[in-house]
């Protein structure tokens, strides 16, 4: 028997913290695939936010930092400086880059940082319990909005993708979804290509990950899976918003 | 005179309630009491406790590295708690998931099927008001009625559970008063 | 996609969350009705023949529980679905 | 009133209400989320605002703004959300605006770990932010007296017209006490004609902390100074426990800590060792004079915390040298145990490890 | 005689420190003129920046705050939640917006705050002696970008008008400029708009002023009008990005 | 090599440079901005890296990142820029990585002035952010010392891998006096096998400063204040200005303050009344004992300030109550004359105002 | 447009940007050879009869140094251009 | 031996330069020297200045309260630092701004018309120079040929401009030594 999936070489054995049925299991894995598909691992650093994800440092088998709260694209930023030829990723939370690290973020694709960024927007925030972050949804109920958000009062939702790609640096950005083995496909697919972007310093690399957060959404994995797609999808469209026009040829792998 | 208290078990078995309870029910008798929950890393997916006190002077200090008793309703905390209690002590052990006894003889140990008790009552998700009455039952800490009173005041707004609620703290209960004789 | 395929759930890294079960387009997993040492009722396999080897199981299991091996060697082995 | 169950956050928050506290801005941090999640139902009951912001760097500043539109407004946080409002803190304090900020203190530094600490005093004592200023800081030690501390605070405040810091750790925060809400009363305060709110009938305010003048930006320094003095002089509050003897050992502890040292006073009142208990519970202005005159009456001082060592530096400011002030401390998420503090007194007593 | 054009009231006779020709003292006439013009002087409260504008407190006839650098529109927020009835705007340069104070201005935007935004590019950091801002052009020699700007190693500049359009709550976005009469009049007209629909509460309101600075571009004032013209106008397009659609009927005075 | 003429600001950059601080971030902010503009030319020269980051909270971060992936990396900022720092500080102390920060202090709170200050003594010494943490502080009172204390920073930022800062003030950074640049040298540095550098050939790298477990946390607290001590034993550096005599009053004071300090001794011994000056150029580890030793030969002690009253507690607690200790500060700009220090001699000589 | 304007420019407020002078679209305007109280060279009306009352002068000054005046009254009096 | 010089003028007018040549100069001379500027908010717009000094000993206080020697090119500057001088100390007066006088008898003013013997030389912006000159012919703070060295390194990247300004200094410092005598 050959073996033709298992656990990659880049993940760690450790059991992750993560709630049952949580994505961020998922986006994990295919990050540590990619790393090990395009053999840079050992020129790899993460960077790990505050957030449900602030342990990842446990769960990869390369280089860590953990940055403070909203601050990985500047953490990436002075690492990537540092040393351009490793391979830097930020891993981020909706509340991590799009509340408290919307400056960093913006400055760090507009100054055209040649790193790649994970951004899991599961629309809330997972880690203390479930706050309403700028990604919640309209109407969604959540600790800090408990008669659901009121657009009239803090506004509709932050759509990454389309702010920064309404900047002229950043120039590879999409985003993708892992609420199904299509979508999990589809999101490798586009992970791969940020990090061959980044190998070759073609441009700053925005990969957004829809992600579930069954716990403080309240229900099954599997509905989780579900909302995501009925709630999610049609307000975060799953899209390439943008590639490096002059590089085709350096798109395959 | 003052007792402390640990309840724990797995997150969502409901320790951090039945200890709130006991809390509510001090209080209301004029007690000093304190609630102190765990909010450490455990939180997500580990075990949960809280540290219930009760006492008839102004309690003084909130953190016990000794208490009293233990309500525990899972290994990891039978294997965390016991251990520390004070001699002469309560443990109330959930033998429903658990299948060691602490490795003490100066504590009165009572082990209490609270799961199939529970589950026999209606629904498995009870088994914290099976250790909590059970827990009434064997140290007389609080009257009964009180912590009755207190379930229906809890539930107010799932008027439905607390009729489950009530004959869940009533059979441990039981168990609790007729396990008092041999284990003191 | 006739070939063999063996899928191979760790029991005690399992979390009980169903996705496997519920992608999988074959029903060769189900949930046990024990627990495991974590205390979750865990997936496993109950119709090992119907599997294809598609993958989906093991693509979305967030806990990396699932391994799956086929009895020829294929040509881009450890790939996952590059 | 009976007295309800409540857990130190929510009680905060709810007393905060009742003060008046009527604006809330805050950003989600553990330990103290519950602030904000009480908020979050109870505001609109009482036609307060709560807005979660951005971040910690908005917040401090959307409290300067509406401070400076007159609002009674205040902010809850946790250590490293607190370093991020340095800045606008110092502003606040330049600016003379009045707002109430809670730190319900977790370990550091960086993102340490969520258990209780006490390691932010120098922060909130010395002042983290850039510049000469001072925020007077009240530290409650039990769920009741965070309760009866938020109105005094936001009195404090506007009286002052300076951010007023209530020290928490996550134990307050996180605990559950039986609380009772009681109005309190205070001397009526001046109005805020100084807000801007609207110039009409009157001349423009302007609130500022900008003067590129010296002279000017030394007299708003040497006002400062001359206030921060007023509140040394009327605002220093502490509790002494088992004092009014001649005492072995002094302990000197707040929040937290003080409980534990309760505890350790008894045992050793048990084993015929008398030792007592002064509990800052303004951390600044400190008990300096308070501290100095029980210390004559002990044969050592010992400071215990949550902390490598911070307040044991005022401590032995209030003390000088005429005694010796030692310090006994746990940190990053460990408390103290009554036991152990009753060891460190023993072994000083014996003139022990230092 | 009957004079048809002089100090608005809501201007203090106190004279600037802004240096000749500096087009801030344009744009803070027009505020003023819009301001009287729409009665609103005693319900005004500004919000001054760090930037050469610290001082605006000084030139307005109405109650004002000092903000933090970068931080004007969290304290907008802050007085405006407060006090609803207010009329609150911010004037921010572009370092003080697009740098460090990225965040607070995507945020209230994003939460539509409804207050108005008077934003300053003069594509420099003008007060501290003529940095590199978020805002200057391609090739732009700074003190801070001695051999001009690189858009290889620092990205291309932010055109803010564009990123806040992106969003999806703010609705009244303008770009408008001072360097000529004819622009004068175009930008007179949009503050105008600005400020009404804060004054009935429709929508948060952002006005982008394109300003010149002679003194660190090293030129003089008629020169750098004509710069602004010929480098900055083709990047930073003259126009109205948003309006909100469901309120036609209040745009009339 | 000639002594050559600069500016304080350029100075420090150049020292920085030659001392292998290749890679700056920083955001403009006068009386500094002179550092960025310098290197804005210098770097590419030397093949470092000069980068203006958005804000000081984003600089500070990159320091974390380019100092965890194994950078000779610094900034600089004066005192509104540093507050914003100060949550990245205190990670930066917490993961135990080396940096050096340059605040060149102006006048606070809040906006205040860019002139000449030492009001964020307390900020810099105790620590502004939050959690039990430490930097080593450089106080340097002209241009030369600035220059000579660059490679010292670096060298000890590597050493403790801790932060440093050196804290000038618009004085010493605008000022010009001839320098030299000489060549200093240090024991060889350990390697930084703890970087974020590729895992290749060894087991990952994690820089981090989150540790749930208490018990972890608290090893990290306890093994930094351990560090801490261990730079009050070998960094403690100071210079002594006429004090090998009998003293009416020993002056206390750092960076431009020190140079007035000197000024006025040389009137006062015109007057015949010898006084000394004890300046720390460490200031913390502050000098603690020198400070005792030399302040049993003088009659008291004028801890003179541009601040309203900062490292006077810090004379205060090395001295504790046996000898009295006054304060002479001016602030928001404002730097004491020599005359002035003269007088407060003499007032407080002839029993003064205290 | 044809009635008579008077251009007033307040001497010692004026920076000598030129802007006035530039955008003025009838030369009515000059700068001066002398300084003013600042130091700056300042603008000077030097042919009042061309003025036209546009106020484009006005609308470019950044320091109000001046004041546009016209014979008869209008509807839209002191409204600058709105 | 410690000399203090304020120049101060007009932001525009040249006297940081001024002041720095001369610094330049006196270290060159193996003196210690201090140039500080002010930084303050008159920066913009206003007047311009700053301190040189010059000593034989190490310098102590870089803060000058009372300056020995002043060069003033504009009226305000005259105004604000004349009256804070030392007594015996020179003012040099820039007379072609400047139709007062400092109101002392316990210094020694020379008045300059700097403006005028600039353009004159080629160009009013040199009148920095002619200051420099003058200050440099009345005390010999330093020598003439000195400062004339410095300026060929200070403007050898304009190398065009260097006879102007070397012609400017000449001459101020020709004005200089003729009124030494008389207002010694
Ligand atoms: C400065 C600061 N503010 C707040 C926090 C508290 N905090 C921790 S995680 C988090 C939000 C996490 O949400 P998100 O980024 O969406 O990640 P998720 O947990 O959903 O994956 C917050 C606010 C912090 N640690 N530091
Ligand atoms: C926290 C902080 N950082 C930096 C500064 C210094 N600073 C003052 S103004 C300014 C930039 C001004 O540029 P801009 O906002 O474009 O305004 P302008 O002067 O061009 O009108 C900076 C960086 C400060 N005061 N505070
Ligand atoms: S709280 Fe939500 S995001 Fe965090 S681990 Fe659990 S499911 Fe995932
Ligand atoms: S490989 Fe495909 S068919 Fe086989 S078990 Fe997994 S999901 Fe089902
Ligand atoms: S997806 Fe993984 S964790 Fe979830 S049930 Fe299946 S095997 Fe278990
Ligand atoms: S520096 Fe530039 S922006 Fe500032 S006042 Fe002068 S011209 Fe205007
Ligand atoms: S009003 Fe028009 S025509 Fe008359 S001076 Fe002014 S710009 Fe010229
Ligand atoms: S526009 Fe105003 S300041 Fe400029 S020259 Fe004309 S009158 Fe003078
Ligand atoms: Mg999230
Ligand atoms: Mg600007």
């Amino acid at each position: 028997m050959k073996v033709i999936f298992r656990r990659p070489e880049s993940l760690s054995v450790t059991p992750t913290h993560y709630c049952p049925g949580c994505t961020h299991g998922i986006i994990h894995r295919l990050i540590a695939e990619v790393i090990d598909e395009l053999g840079l691992r050992e020129k790899a650093v993460g960077i790990a936010p505050v957030g449900c994800s602030v342990l990842a440092f446990n769960y990869f088998n390369f280089d860590f930092q953990q940055a403070a709260h909203g601050r990985a694209p500047a953490v990436a930023t002075g690492i990537k400086r540092a040393r351009p030829d490793l391979i830097v990723f930020t891993y981020q939370g909706d509340g991590d880059l799009a509340s408290i690290g919307m400056s960093e973020i913006i400055h760090a694709a507009n100054r055209g940082e040649k790193f790649t960024v994970v951004f899991i927007n599961n629309a809330i925030y997972g880690m203390t319990g479930g706050q309403m972050a700028p990604t919640t949804m309209p109407g969604q109920v959540t600790t800090t909005s408990p008669r659901g958000r009121d657009v009239n009062d803090v506004g509709y939702p932050i759509r990454m993708c389309e702010l920064l790609s309404s900047l002229r640096t950043p120039a590879f950005i999409e985003r993708v979804a892992v609420h199904n083995p299509k979508q999990v496909i589809n999101a490798r697919r586009a992970l791969k290509q940020a990090f061959i972007y980044q190998r070759d310093r073609v441009c700053f690399t925005f990969v957004e990950f829809l992600s579930t957060c069954p716990t403080n959404w309240g229900m099954s994995p599997v509905q989780a899976t579900r909302w995501l797609e009925e709630n999610m999808m049609p307000y975060y469209p799953v899209k390439n918003f943008k590639t490096p026009e002059f590089t085709e040829g350096q798109n395959a792998d | 005179m003052q007792i402390e208290t640990v309840f724990a078990g797995f997150g969502g078995q409901g320790v951090m309630l039945a200890g709130r309870v006991l809390a509510e029910v001090g209080m209301k008798l004029g007690k000093e009491v304190v609630w102190l929950p765990s909010y450490g890393p455990e939180m997500r997916g580990g075990t949960a406790n809280c540290v219930v006190i009760i006492a008839d002077e102004p309690i003084a200090s909130p953190i016990i590295a000794h208490p009293r008793d233990t309500v525990v309703m899972n290994r990891p905390s039978l294997e965390k708690f016991c251990p520390a209690q004070k001699p002469g002590g309560y443990a109330i052990v959930n033998s429903s998931l658990i299948n060691i006894r602490p490795d003490r003889d100066d504590i009165r140990v009572v082990e209490v099927p609270a799961n199939e008790v529970a589950i026999e009552a209606g629904s498995g998700k009870a088994a914290n008001m099976v250790m909590l009455g059970a827990y009434v039952g064997v140290t007389g800490i609080v009257p009964v009625e009180a912590v009755i009173e207190q379930i229906k005041e809890e539930f107010q707004a799932k008027a439905k559970l607390i009729p489950l609620n009530i004959t869940c703290v009533e059979r441990g209960y039981d168990i609790g008063r007729a396990a008092a004789g041999y284990c003191v | 996609m006739g070939r063999k395929a063996k899928v191979t759930i760790e029991k005690n890294r399992c979390k009980g969350c169903e996705l496997c079960v519920t992608y999988c387009p074959k029903q060769v997993l189900a949930m046990s009705r024990e627990i495991n040492d974590k205390g979750y009722f865990y997936a496993q396999v109950v119709n090992q023949d119907a599997c294809i080897a598609c993958r989906f199981c093991g693509m979305m299991c967030p806990d990396t529980a699932i391994e799956i091996a086929v009895e020829e060697p294929e040509k881009s082995e450890v790939k996952a679905d590059g | 009133m009976a007295k309800i169950l409540m857990k130190g956050n929510e009680a905060i928050a709810e007393s905060a209400v009742r003060a008046g506290g009527l604006l809330y801005f805050g950003y989600p941090i553990t330990p103290q989320s519950e602030i904000a999640e009480y908020l979050a139902h109870r505001m609109p009951e009482v036609g307060g605002v709560f807005l979660q912001i951005e971040s910690e760097v908005a917040v401090a500043n959307v409290l300067y703004g509406a401070a400076g539109a007159g609002a009674r407004v205040w902010t809850s946080s946790s250590s490293p959300g607190i370093s991020l409002m340095m800045e606008a803190v110092s502003y606040i304090a330049a600016a003379e605006l009045p707002c109430v900020i809670v730190n319900i203190v977790r370990c550091g530094p960086g993102l340490g770990g969520i258990l209780p600490s006490q390691g932010d005093y120098f922060q909130a004592v010395k002042g983290g932010g850039h510049g000469d200023y001072r925020c007077l800081v009240l530290a409650p030690c039990s769920v009741q007296e965070a309760v009866d501390l938020m109105p005094l605070a936001f009195d404090r405040a506007d009286r002052y017209r300076n951010p007023v810091i209530v020290i928490g750790d996550g134990m307050i925060g996180q605990m559950m006490e039986p609380v009772e809400f009681t109005e309190q009363q205070f001397p009526p305060l001046p109005p805020k004609d100084w807000a801007t709110t609207g110039c009409q009938g009157r001349k423009p305010n302007v609130i500022n902390s900008l003067y590129l003048d010296p002279v000017e930006e030394e007299k708003l320094n040497f006002k400062l100074a001359a206030k921060y003095e007023q509140m040394k002089k009327n605002e220093v509050r502490y509790e002494k426990f088992r004092t009014d003897r001649e005492l072995e050992c002094l302990l000197v502890a707040y929040g937290t800590t003080a409980r534990v040292c309760k505890t350790a006073i008894q045992r050793l009142d048990d084993e015929g060792i008398p030792t007592g208990l002064l509990r800052p519970i303004t951390l600044f202005p400190f008990p300096e004079e308070a501290i100095y005159e029980l210390s004559q009456r002990a044969r050592f001082l010992l400071s215990v915390e949550m902390s490598t060592g911070q307040m044991v530096e005022d401590v032995r400011l209030a003390v000088g040298r005429s005694k010796p002030v030692y310090f006994y401390g746990r940190a990053g998420g460990m408390v103290p145990s009554p036991e152990e503090v009753v060891d460190a007194v023993k072994r000083y007593l014996a003139g022990g490890d230092r």
